[in-house]
């Protein structure tokens, strides 16, 4: 077409990346590339809409107003995130609506901690304190990721989520340091929420199936283990300030290592939950379903009316 | 006077807050993910009315704060319109009621402005900036919804002719606000007609007959509908679970 | 067609009237009776199905279990009533799905007082007292109605009504004297649904329409204003043991009529909430109409099942 | 063992209370007004086992009573199995779930009322002969819905299909009931299996092939999902609101 051989864009392609610099829309890329990254970026977009049910559900019953305007804003933030995500989904040739429909016919997963449930007030912290926590942990190598929309979106994300992690710490903070039964509503919360935090790192290094390549190609840098060891590492402290107790007998500083030894999460019951067996799995699609259903009319009534303009 | 002052302001404040309340219901459910972000914004600009006008409120009698009134008062004690504290609907109801309420809020937010109060004035100033973008926004979906599928113009109509009997109390004189001459406002019912009247004409939408507000019903004198009472046990249990504490 | 013409036909069941024997469903009446019954005994069916709405939607907020079951059992009872009285009507050659179309078309009315919101828990009590109070003044004389199947139903119905109102008097009995915060919803309670339950003996005598013909088919036995006196001269007494205020100034003893004064109810509010402009007109058709279509499918369903065991 | 006993009828009774607390919300929306009837008279017989069984259960702890434990304890304390917290749903699901549950509850309490223990052979007796009337009229509407229209066919497949998986749990072996041999007794698999598969043989419905519980639910292990926090909301608010009240 322009002369270049495959070969030669391939080595044009890694030449790019291996420089650090971004690849964009309009470069050649390879086709697992492509694939491989809307398929990330898509789980990632999926969980922000998705993401938004558990918390979603508690804008009603915040317990003071300022926490209401602040989980009201979070999920906002949630909904914008989603919106980013697909848009630098579409820079690879997709259409928001493709995706959206293979989310709702369950054909793209998004993040399995979505499907646990949200039981009490101080479930909101700890997703906030740990869920948040973990997303920034994952994403913050992201911003380095060699795919220029992706990298730039999940730079603008990571800052209004440490943001997020932050309010929802503090959440955590007051009500631990709150009535006894707050403190015990705390509690609770850690010991629901920790093992599922620590899945969402995904599969332990040694079952990892997409890992290898997204390192070399720059899209992860580090693998699922490493991640998650950071992100024990960055917990243990701050729950000693909250003055709540991490659920892991077997949680204790390795000096050798340098790093915290940890119960790893039961690998099994991620397994059952990303393939659809989890506490909400069901509830959560039949949401997105039916607010996707519901909405046909105005969405038909919006596009109608656009063309009767436009004649 | 301070008394009356505040309990003017808890009227304004009750309406928004039983709007964010309601808007807050819909998180993840809007036909459109754009609609998600714009219904939670407007959500956001209500309760932060809300909270300066409860505030308010709570500084003027010396007794509690935004929390307090929000969340240890009664349905009896609520002062918010009936039209907010009815339920979401489908989305044509959600956009009518939107409709009505910004076309009353922003001329009496502009009025307000030049309040011979000045700490109510300054809130009217910022939340009337807001309430021109809900105007807008409910606006152009009327307009979409009426004139875009049968079916929609069909739903539109439907939500517009359900509340209407509604948007009356919006204009029942305010004891209240009688005995603040120079501080408080009266809505201007000609101007909401008009509004009202340009967007449902744009929209293809017929305008409803004259109608009376509901026997029994007086918002503002806390006489509402059973809605308020299921609204306010969901909005309050988790705070009156625990008595003092803070969050 | 038998022999026997119009004029004595009606002489014969004029006599039987006057002679206080049941009319039965085979025998000949006046068009007028005939459908001036339907219209009584629609409307009353109808208040039962409705009237389970305001007190239906307190079942999941009963604050003990043994007032959850009470509450459940009586609205129970009253889709029960609804469906003799349906029965009652069908004997007058009506078919209960045209009266159900009627009420959800709103061509056929339901009692006034259902259009008043159920506030707190303190109504459920109101509403055993004064409503079914009320319904029972009304009612009693129809068990002696000429027309046997309604006023068979009537005696049936009665029964449980006194049954209710009972139970609710006992309710607001233990409110009354439970803690201020009790008291206080008891009182407010009493404030709401005086007036309302003053207005369900209907428009003043001067201004009923159908009452006179009514009387002298002995389907009524005694005037609006005559039922409405009976029911304040039985509540005041009540009121005293509940130590709750009756909210009339004006209510007292008069030792010349040996009954008392008292303030009418406002009969415009009456006028505009029995044409359609009450606080929850709208809501309880709206819930009518929605339990009925979303049942469409399942009534077709058995129909089509029905159908099938019939081939 | 009168600890393990409570609990375990606590377990039973909360499996009735939260089954009825679900049927309480369908007042006046059957598809029939005849079924009205019939689904409160259901929820009757689901309270008033469950108000035995947890008064049973306050007497043997020898602190409260059955609105103590029906009000005062949250989510994580409630013992009953996940199925029956989850939404009513159509009438097709309201019916799957009756199906599911009185196929388990009937031959659980012809069993229990041959328990060593005669207070709960007696609830057992009573409740056995209800749930049986119970069975009969989950497993007719199964029939009709699973074998009318193709609507009420798909409909009635999906419910069978979305609650299949929760129906597991009614099976897990409950360590409570281990250590009251002679007193508590095994549900029996194969019978629910033969029941409900015979039922849905003759509606001409699918039996969903093997599933796991959720992972991360028990409801005897107090680990439920947020339907059941939004239900006690519900159901405790008012009794909570009024410390140490009388009714």
């Amino acid at each position: 077409m322009d002369g270049i051989d495959e070969l030669t864009r391939e080595e044009r392609f890694d030449a790019l990346v291996a420089a650090e610099e971004k690849v964009e829309p309009a470069d050649w890329m390879p086709e697992a590339y492509r694939k491989g990254l809307i398929r990330q970026i898509a789980q990632h977009a999926h969980s922000e809409i998705i993401g938004m049910q558990p918390e979603g559900s508690w804008i009603t019953r915040a317990p003071s107003l300022k926490r209401k305007a602040i989980l009201l804003a979070k999920v906002q933030d949630e909904a914008g995130h989603g919106l980013y995500l697909y848009a630098a989904a579409e820079t690879l040739g997709v259409t928001r609506d493709e995706l959206v429909d293979h989310l709702v016919q369950g054909r793209q997963k998004y993040s399995s901690i979505f499907n646990y449930p949200t039981l009490t007030w101080a479930d909101i912290g700890a997703i906030g304190w740990l869920v948040d926590g973990a997303a920034i942990v994952n994403q913050v190598p992201l911003c380095r990721c060699s795919y220029g929309p992706y990298a730039r979106a999940m730079v603008r994300i990571c800052k209004e989520e440490s943001f997020h992690q932050r309010q929802g710490y503090e959440l955590l903070h007051t009500l631990a340091h709150g009535t006894p039964a707050q403190h015990a509503m705390a509690q609770d919360a850690l010991d629901r929420w920790w093992y599922p935090s620590l899945a969402m790192f995904g599969p332990p290094d040694t079952d990892s199936v997409h890992s290898a390549r997204s390192i070399q190609w720059k899209i992860k840098r580090f693998s699922n283990d490493e991640l998650r060891q950071r992100f024990v590492d960055m917990c243990v402290p701050q729950a000693e300030v909250l003055g709540l107790r991490i659920p892991d007998d077997n949680l204790r500083w390795n000096p050798d290592r340098g790093a915290h030894d940890f119960t790893p999460p039961d690998y099994d019951e991620l397994k059952r939950v990303i393939t659809g067996d989890g506490p909400c799995n069901a509830e959560r699609m039949a949401h997105r379903r039916a607010a996707h259903d519901d909405g046909a009319w105005v969405r038909e009534a919006a596009a109608a009316y656009a063309s009767k303009r436009a004649a | 006077m301070s008394a009356d002052l505040a309990l003017y302001a808890l009227g304004l404040g009750d309406d928004a807050l039983i709007a964010a309340q309601r808007l807050g219901e819909l998180y993840a459910s809007s036909p459109e993910m754009e609609e998600d972000v714009a219904l939670a914004n407007i959500a956001l600009d209500q309760l932060g009315a809300a909270r300066l006008l409860l505030g308010y409120a709570a500084e003027l009698t010396g007794a509690g704060d935004e929390d307090t009134l929000a969340f240890l008062r009664g349905p009896a004690e609520f002062r918010n319109h009936v039209l907010v504290e009815l339920p979401n609907g489908d989305f044509a109801v959600t956009v009518a009621k939107l409709l009505f309420l910004a076309a009353w809020q922003r001329p009496l937010y502009a009025r307000l402005a030049a309040s011979g109060d000045e700490r109510l004035a300054g809130i009217a100033a910022t939340a009337g900036l807001e309430t021109a973008y809900h105007l807008d926004h409910a606006t152009q979906w009327t307009v979409r919804l009426g004139d875009g599928t049968p079916e929609s113009h069909r739903r539109m109509q439907d939500a517009i002719d359900r509340l209407w009997p509604y948007t009356r109390e919006l204009f029942v004189a305010d004891p209240v606000a009688r005995r603040l001459p120079g501080i408080a406002a009266d809505p201007d019912r000609a101007e909401w007609t008009g509004t009202v009247e340009a967007a449902l004409a744009e929209a293809t939408l017929r305008v409803p007959g004259e109608a009376g507000v509901p026997a029994g019903l007086d918002g503002r004198a806390g006489r509402h509908t059973e809605h308020l009472t299921e609204l306010l046990d969901e909005m309050q249990r988790l705070h009156r679970a625990h008595p003092g504490a803070r969050w």
